[in-house]
């Protein structure tokens, strides 16, 4: 059944794989509840990747595949961080699915 | 992998169709499978070059907004029919992308080379 | 080398008119037209399609038309002539004939 | 023999939608080989189960469900476009929370990959717009 999130005086009902039904009530308070339920505790290098995702979705209304979002993060900041590896250290196991999750963005439809 | 030249035409003018919105997602995911892709807005399909747009509220995708993108899924060749923008008196509005133009004889020519086109 | 497959009426969709635009202007005259669905009321003996009749009179290319479709619409006597009539099976030959098909909308 | 991948745009009672189907017979009848039938936007609705027309018209879904069958054909179904269209597997009924799934037997639901994969496999594609 669905589950909700509860933060403060708060309710987010998230789907049954634990995204969120209303992107809209999104906000860090709610990405770090979401985070936590991964077992993740956010850091800025977390954060970071977070807002990238959130303003390249914003700005061009598209979900990148992994490998468009490692070259994006090469883009923005360089190619130390521009590695699966870095992605996969902070998001492990399926970052793309994880990331958009705690960022608050739809699930990914794998095309593939 | 076999490599297959993809040529993807959009004809139609944003909002009246769903096909734009169709032809860009097979460009994304052709571009997904690495496999050399030709972008052309042919047309009423040059509408969609347009910055001015504001979706917001329609329920309406703007695919224009991804097309600043498509460089980082390795899109490079974006063109626009000659001549389109001008025939709309649209010359002087502001694009979303600077893109190269080609003449009906190279748009024959861009057809003829491709292993698959898909004109939406 | 191309097939260019179209399934809109004239007075619909642009479509006939910028494929021959486009065949017009190609250095190459090894493609063809073949018209099905609503297409095939572009090779009726109407004022509105003289233009479209012109340009296909004077381009190398052949163009084509689905009988099924034309039966279907009850269009036998009508017809201007120059157009080449193909059932199914002529359809699929013409597919493979040329290099690859492009559908147009 | 040659392969063709033929994609689907049109809704079960649109002229486009019946005319791949006369044209995957005449395929099949010249005996070549189809590869993938690739159903699209509207065209995902072949692919419903609960289609029910009246008695005295075709019902295009399952004239489409006797040839996939009868040929054993790969019949994808375009995931994003069927979510949207509430096409549904059991999968997926149960990831969405959804009361019933309704895909039709025979049909597959996957991603647009499987178009660019055809593409890349078949030597023609044809694409039937709306």
């Amino acid at each position: 059944m669905s589950n909700t999130l509860l933060i403060k005086d708060k309710q987010l009902k998230l789907d049954k794989n634990g995204y969120l039904q209303e992107l809209a009530g999104w906000d860090k308070a709610v990405a770090e509840a979401l985070a936590n339920k991964e077992g993740l505790a956010l850091g800025s290098e977390h954060w970071e990747l977070i807002h990238l995702l959130r303003n390249f979705h914003q700005q061009s209304g598209l979900i990148p595949s992994t490998r468009v979002l490692v070259k994006l993060i090469a883009k923005e900041f360089g190619e130390e961080k521009g590695k699966s590896a870095y992605l996969m250290s902070l998001f492990p196991d399926a970052p793309l699915k994880k990331i958009c999750k705690i960022a608050g963005l739809p699930r990914p439809i794998n095309c593939v | 992998m076999t490599l297959k030249n993809i040529l993807i035409i959009i004809r139609q003018a944003p909002y009246s169709s769903l096909l734009p919105a169709a032809a860009l997602d097979v460009l994304l995911t052709a571009a997904a499978f690495e496999q050399p892709i030709t972008l052309l807005f042919m047309g009423e399909g040059v509408q969609h070059l347009l910055s001015a747009q504001n979706s917001t509220g329609s329920g309406m995708k703007n695919i224009s907004k991804a097309l600043p993108s498509l460089e980082l899924y390795e899109v490079d060749q974006v063109f626009m029919e000659k001549d389109a923008l001008a025939n709309r008196k649209l010359e002087n509005e502001k694009l979303v992308l600077q893109v190269e133009s080609l003449s009906l004889n190279q748009i024959a020519d861009a057809i003829e080379k491709a292993d698959q086109v898909f004109n939406f | 080398m191309t097939l260019h497959l179209i399934n809109k009426s004239p007075a619909k969709s642009s479509a006939l008119n910028e494929c021959l635009s486009v065949l017009e202007a190609s250095n190459n005259s090894s493609s063809a037209i073949l018209l099905i669905e609503d297409a095939v009321y572009s090779a009726l003996k109407h004022p509105a399609n003289m233009a479209l009749h012109e340009k296909i009179k004077k381009l190398a290319s052949p163009c084509y038309l689905l009988k099924e479709d034309l039966l279907m619409r009850g269009l036998h006597a009508e017809l201007v002539e120059g157009f080449t009539i193909v059932d199914y099976a002529g359809f699929v030959q013409l597919s493979l004939d040329f290099k690859k098909v492009q559908s147009w909308s | 023999m040659q392969s063709f991948t033929l994609v689907v745009f049109g809704a079960p009672d649109s002229q486009s939608s019946s005319t791949a189907l006369n044209y995957a017979k005449a395929v099949l009848k010249a005996g070549h080989h189809i590869y993938r039938l690739f159903f699209y936007q509207d065209g995902v609705f072949n692919a419903c189960s609960f289609n029910t027309p009246s008695q005295d018209e075709e019902n295009s879904s399952v004239n489409w469900q006797t040839l996939i069958q009868e040929h054993e054909l790969d019949a994808v179904v375009c995931v994003a476009s069927a979510l949207k269209r509430g096409i549904v597997n059991a999968a997926e009924a149960e990831r969405y929370e959804l009361a019933a799934s309704n895909l039709r037997q025979g049909f597959e639901i996957s991603g647009l990959g499987q178009l660019i994969d055809g593409v890349i496999q078949s030597d023609r594609v044809v694409n039937f717009l709306p």
